[in-house]
């Protein structure tokens, strides 16, 4: 047996019709509520996908369902992570991956801007002493 | 590798930045099975913990656990905290052979007396003082009594550590025992499974190394993040056996339309074990998901279990031998009963005596 | 002397106890709805008046002595022997409170007959020595009169001749080869002697011969009634030696319940053998002939009319749509109580239980029984076939205070037998 | 001993005891009621013997309107009880497998949910007929200490069914367990109480049954 699909018993299912828990669409109403909760307070709430059990199809028809929004933002730190806003602004999905292209955890963050799009206070002030450093070495390059 | 760093330095030291620190952190909650409100907490953890040492001990095993936590799906992330803890003995995967092998161990232990982590893999082979498995010319049994009373904790990984598993089925020629069987007053986690999934191992470990405790546990020893919640609870396949749509064969329609297996012998109700959650093969999937019933792996004495084709409200015993066994002494007896029952109403009719109206009319 | 005799009627009992009694016990499940049936429970309210209940002493033998358990829990001391005690707290339940009417066999879900096994019981009772002393004496004169009511020949001798003084009506006695062979009850010779002229009356117009035997007129069986087989045997045996000597083709069981069990049912089996002639009940040989047209009848009743059924003669012996057929032919305004045919409610002196003086008292309670079907009907006239549940519910209405009159079904349709008054003549 | 222990205890050797001595001593029974005999009816008949019985054992399931009219509540609960634990037993999936794997014969399953109500439905029955028998002047008089046991071994295995279905108490393993131990309890304890008439009732109404159709009257 040389793949997957040569096993003639396999469980039929399609996208419009997954199989299993139903946990689709009560995970949809935590994030509408996680939604009301950014707006009304400012809190923000994370949902690791997994630790939830899904049937077949029925992750991909929540994230389909959650869609694309405006914003993608790329990673490059232990391998990519992709940082998307969903259709429904202040929802993202952050799917960490290993520097093999492996997805290691996938998270619903809803929130105003994902914790790992700013910077962190200490890369700043790495940053600006970084940057003076260079200064400061072209400032003697220069002067020689 | 400098003792004295926190595994936070170690990391930087590596040239990871401080996103990918927290992307690290993330991973490691998400693989404690820990909810992401809990990261920054880890953060703080991982940036401080000190650097162990582990010793893993491999007994009457398959080496299926150590395949498992190897090829898991997250070797990168893991590798960091391999990289970082001093695994110090592994029979498997370090460098060192033979007699270099065992005086690493010995001067690991003495260097980390009462500190080091002791993972075992395997059952022990009790009987006859423990001949039928032997390193180096000394018996698992004592290794383990050995090696066991210089650790911090122990962490049975796989079922054969944890609950004796496949050595210990019937009729246990070796005597094979647990590691909890064997030593006592020492704190185990039980990691079982055939194999554990290795989310479930390195999970245990990235917990015990960056939080420096154990994680609460059921009542076999398992760790409640992995092994709360049984199968069936979580098995995308529920709503079918809550209809009462099962398959009855491996090629039926119902099997096909991804029907209750619980008639083809799953164990899901009795397991408790995170594969309908973590899944398999980079979350790909799981027995259940791949059309077979669970086996009930994580569970004690699972080989003996009753079998893996019966379902779990079938008793296991030959029901029609048992029936035809009892039907022919109750003929014997019967034959027996029915004759005692004659003779005593026999008996009463010969020894009737009439009734008179003389009889009927004394005082 | 009475140690002995309860020993005997422990073995009476274990004789009695067959495959069916064990299944019986076997399947009781303590539901209580035999009580709901009965007569006695119903209108005392007593708990130890459940049938089943009445039957506990059998069960406490069956168990001992013929089942496994029941041995094993006499050896730890787990059951208890029927004593004499037992027998002494057991009689009343037995005799005075059961009129074996057979209506909780009926509803036994599980199907035991419990009156059966009350008939059953009685054996043990009687030969103990624990039988009320209104049924022994009955028993005695039955044995040894001939009578349970001491009724000799020479009183039949008598009313055939008041007979064919009145009315001219003939009624032979010991005509061999006739086809009929008439048996009364003795409470007929005695009270109801109207019952004779009526049989003579239809004998007539159906043209048939009949004939009353000198040697067993007596229909009602005490033996049967005390729970005696012995000497219901000896009682059966007259009958049918008589019935075999004149060679009748058919005994008439006359208007009574327990005369028809016992000559019907009970007679083969007592004497082990099946009988050279046929056994009918009075109304069905009526019924026979209304059906060969040999009967003609003129004239309706037009009171408000009701029958109360036998049980023996309705439930137990299945004579229930030949007084019902008869009764319409006579009566214009004839309705059912609510419980009637096979579910009927007894008259409360059934069984033994109007020979029982002890009982009276009981007897009249359960008795309220029919007399609020009867409240709830208001009939002018209350229609029977049965002498003695006849004279029981004459007592059961006067103790009451209600003036219904009891009448018997054969002497009513023989009043509207088309009298030939030319042939009479000539 | 460990639940697993337990469970797997109670799926191989007790059970194979208990459905032995269940079966040894309903047959027991059946030998010690069959070995007494039953003496031919001599009496001319009405009507054959073998139809009788076999409508008594079919029409007897049926209440008597006049005593119906009198304990409505006693027969519908009987009704309800002994429906409820047939359809619970028969047609919950895990059990017809155990038929279908035992005798090779199965049938559609009703869906769990339902079953799971009809399990509520039978302990409240049984607990409404203790309560009846406990209130009942009749019952409470004729009870004895094995009707409450007999009440007791059929309560146990519908209650523990219905604890390890809705995951209550115990762990599912422990609940699975004591529900086949109750079952074998029930199957140890049958022959020797009133439990007998689940087979007997059969053999009981067939004699009241034959008689009566031999002499052609009602039964």
């Amino acid at each position: 047996m040389s793949s997957l699909k040569e096993i003639p018993v396999a469980v039929t299912y399609s996208p419009d019709h997954p199989l299993g828990t139903g946990n689709v669409i009560p995970i949809l109403n935590e994030v509408r509520h996680a939604l009301q909760r950014l707006a009304s307070t400012g809190d923000s709430t994370a949902i690791d996908l997994a630790s939830i059990p899904f049937g077949p199809g029925e992750r991909d028809q929540l994230l389909q369902t959650l869609g694309d929004g405006e914003i993608q933002a790329t990673l490059h730190a232990l391998g990519e992570t992709l940082i998307r806003e969903t259709a429904y602004p202040g929802a993202w999905v952050v799917t960490h991956m290993s520097p093999q292209g492996m997805e290691l955890t996938t998270h619903i963050e809803v929130t105003r801007t994902p914790s790992l799009l700013s910077t962190p206070q200490r890369d700043i002030e790495d940053a600006a002493e970084a940057l003076a450093a260079y200064l400061h070495e072209q400032s003697i390059q220069e002067s020689a | 590798m400098n003792d004295d760093k926190t595994l936070g330095e170690h990391l930087r030291e590596r040239g990871i930045s401080r996103r990918g620190f927290m992307k690290f952190c993330a991973v490691t909650a998400s693989m404690m099975a820990m909810p992401p409100s809990m990261i920054p907490a880890i953060a703080a953890a991982l940036e401080n913990a000190r650097r162990p040492s582990v010793i893993w001990l491999s007994f009457q095993e398959c080496t299926g656990c150590t395949e498992s936590l190897t090829r898991s799906h997250a070797p990168t992330v893991e590798s960091l905290i391999f990289d970082y803890i001093s695994l110090d003995y592994h029979h498997t995967l370090q460098a060192a052979a033979g007699d270099h092998a065992e005086a690493a161990r010995e001067a690991a232990m003495k260097e980390n007396w009462g500190k080091y982590l002791l993972i075992v893999d395997g059952s022990i082979p009790a009987k006859d003082g423990g001949v039928y498995s032997t390193i180096a010319g000394v018996t698992n049994l004592q290794m383990l009594q050995e090696v066991a009373e210089g650790a911090a904790a122990i962490v049975s990984v796989g079922t054969c550590a944890a609950f004796g598993g496949l050595p210990k089925a019937n009729p246990n020629p070796t005597g094979a025992a647990s590691v909890s069987e064997l030593i006592k007053g020492k704190p185990i986690i039980n990691v079982p499974g055939c194999p554990p999934i290795p989310i479930a191992i390195t999970g245990v470990l990235a917990q015990y190394l960056t939080m420096g405790a154990l994680p609460e546990l059921d009542h076999l020893g398992r760790p409640m993040a992995f092994y709360g919640q049984n199968i069936h609870d979580r098995c995308y396949r529920r709503p079918f056996y809550e209809r009462g749509q099962f398959a009855e064969t491996f090629d039926d329609e119902g099997a096909r339309k991804g029907w209750c297996l619980f008639k083809l012998g799953c164990k899901g109700p009795t397991t408790y074990n995170a594969c309908a959650t973590a899944k398999w093969n980079d979350g790909t999937s799981f027995p259940i998901e791949a059309g077979h019933g669970c086996i009930g792996c994580s569970e004690p004495n699972f080989w003996d279990a009753g079998g893996f084709y019966n379902a779990l409200s079938v008793p296991t015993g030959n029901t029609a031998k048992t029936i035809l066994g009892a039907a022919a002494a109750a003929a014997a007896a019967g034959v027996v009963i029915g004759a005692v029952n004659k003779r005593n109403k026999n008996k009463a009719a010969a020894a009737h005596e009439p009734l008179t109206v003389d009889e009927l009319n004394r005082e | 002397m009475s140690a002995p005799s309860v020993e005997k009627g422990i073995q009476f009992i274990r004789e009695q106890i067959d495959a069916p009694v064990a299944s019986f016990f076997s399947s009781c499940v303590h539901c209580g709805m035999c009580a709901e049936a009965c007569l006695f429970y119903g209108q005392t309210g007593d708990p130890r008046y459940t049938p089943i209940n009445k039957v506990e002493p059998m069960r406490r033998i069956w168990e001992r002595e013929f089942t496994l358990w029941g041995r094993i829990k006499g050896l730890f001391g787990l059951s208890r022997k029927v004593t004499e005690k037992d027998f002494a707290e057991w009689e009343t339940l037995v005799y005075d409170a059961c009129s074996l009417c057979g209506r909780c066999s009926l509803v036994c879900p599980v199907g035991n007959d419990i009156s059966g096994m009350i008939r059953k019981i009685r054996e043990g009772f009687s030969a103990a020595g624990y039988a009320p002393e209104g049924l022994i004496g009955a028993t005695t004169r039955a044995i040894e009169i001939g009578s349970p009511m001491g009724v000799k020949l020479p009183a039949v001798q008598a009313q055939i001749g008041h007979l064919k003084q009145d009315t001219g009506l003939e009624a032979p006695l010991d005509q061999a080869g006739a086809e009929y062979m008439v048996l009364l009850s003795s409470m007929e010779i005695m009270n109801f002697p109207e019952y004779m002229e009526a049989v003579a009356r239809i004998m007539k117009q159906a043209g048939k011969t009949w004939t009353i035997s000198s040697k067993a007129f007596e229909a009602t069986n005490s033996g049967i009634q005390i729970g005696a087989s012995d000497l219901a045997r000896e009682l059966v045996q007259r009958v049918v030696d008589a019935a075999e000597e004149l060679g009748v083709k058919t005994v008439i069981s006359p208007e009574c319940g327990h005369a028809y069990t016992a000559i019907r049912w009970e007679g083969p089996n007592l004497i082990g053998r099946a009988y050279k002639f046929k056994v009918q009940h009075i109304l069905e040989v009526l019924d026979e002939f209304r059906g060969q047209g040999l009967l003609k009848f003129e004239g309706k009743e037009t009171a408000k009319m009701t029958f109360h059924d036998p049980c023996q003669l309705v439930r137990k012996g299945g004579v229930i749509k030949q007084p019902r057929t008869l009764l319409n032919l006579v009566a214009d305004n004839f309705v059912e109580m609510t419980d009637h045919a096979s579910m009927n409610w007894c008259c409360s002196g059934g069984g033994g239980v109007s020979a029982n003086e002890r009982a009276d008292e009981l007897k009249f309670k359960a008795f309220r029984q029919k007399k609020s079907q009867l409240d709830e009907l208001q009939v002018d006239t209350l229609v029977t076939a049965c002498a003695n549940c006849r004279i029981t519910l004459e007592e059961g209405l006067e103790e009451y205070e209600m003036d219904i009159p009891v009448v018997g079904l054969t002497e009513m349709l023989a009043e509207h037998l088309v009298e030939d008054k030319q042939e009479e003549q000539a | 001993m460990s639940a697993e222990a337990l469970l797997t205890w109670a799926r191989g050797p007790a059970f194979d005891w208990a459905l032995g001595i269940f079966v040894l001593g309903m047959l027991l029974r059946l030998f010690e009621v069959l070995s007494l005999g039953r003496s031919p009816d001599l009496a001319e008949g009405r009507g054959s013997g073998v139809q009788g019985g076999i409508r008594t054992i079919l029409t007897r399931s049926l209440p008597r309107a006049s005593v119906f009219a009198r304990e409505p509540v006693r027969i519908i609960n009987g009704y309800v009880f002994h429906i409820g634990f047939l359809l619970v037993l028969l047609f919950y999936g895990p059990h017809i497998e155990l038929f279908q794997s035992k005798l090779g014969l199965g049938w559609p399953a009703l869906p769990s949910g339902v079953i799971d109500g009809l399990g509520v439905i039978t302990l409240l029955s049984l607990l409404l007929a203790l309560v009846l028998r406990l209130t009942s002047p009749v019952l409470r008089y004729i009870s004895t200490v094995s009707d409450y046991v007999a009440w007791a071994v059929t309560a146990l295995p519908i209650l523990t069914g219905y604890l390890a279905y809705n995951h209550l108490l115990l762990p599912y393993t422990n609940l699975l367990a004591l529900h086949l131990l109750s079952i074998e309890l029930l199957l140890l304890v049958a022959p020797f109480t009133k439990l007998t008439h689940m087979f007997s009732f059969v053999l009981s109404r067939w004699y009241q049954g034959y008689q009566a159709g031999h002499r052609g009257i009602e039964s």
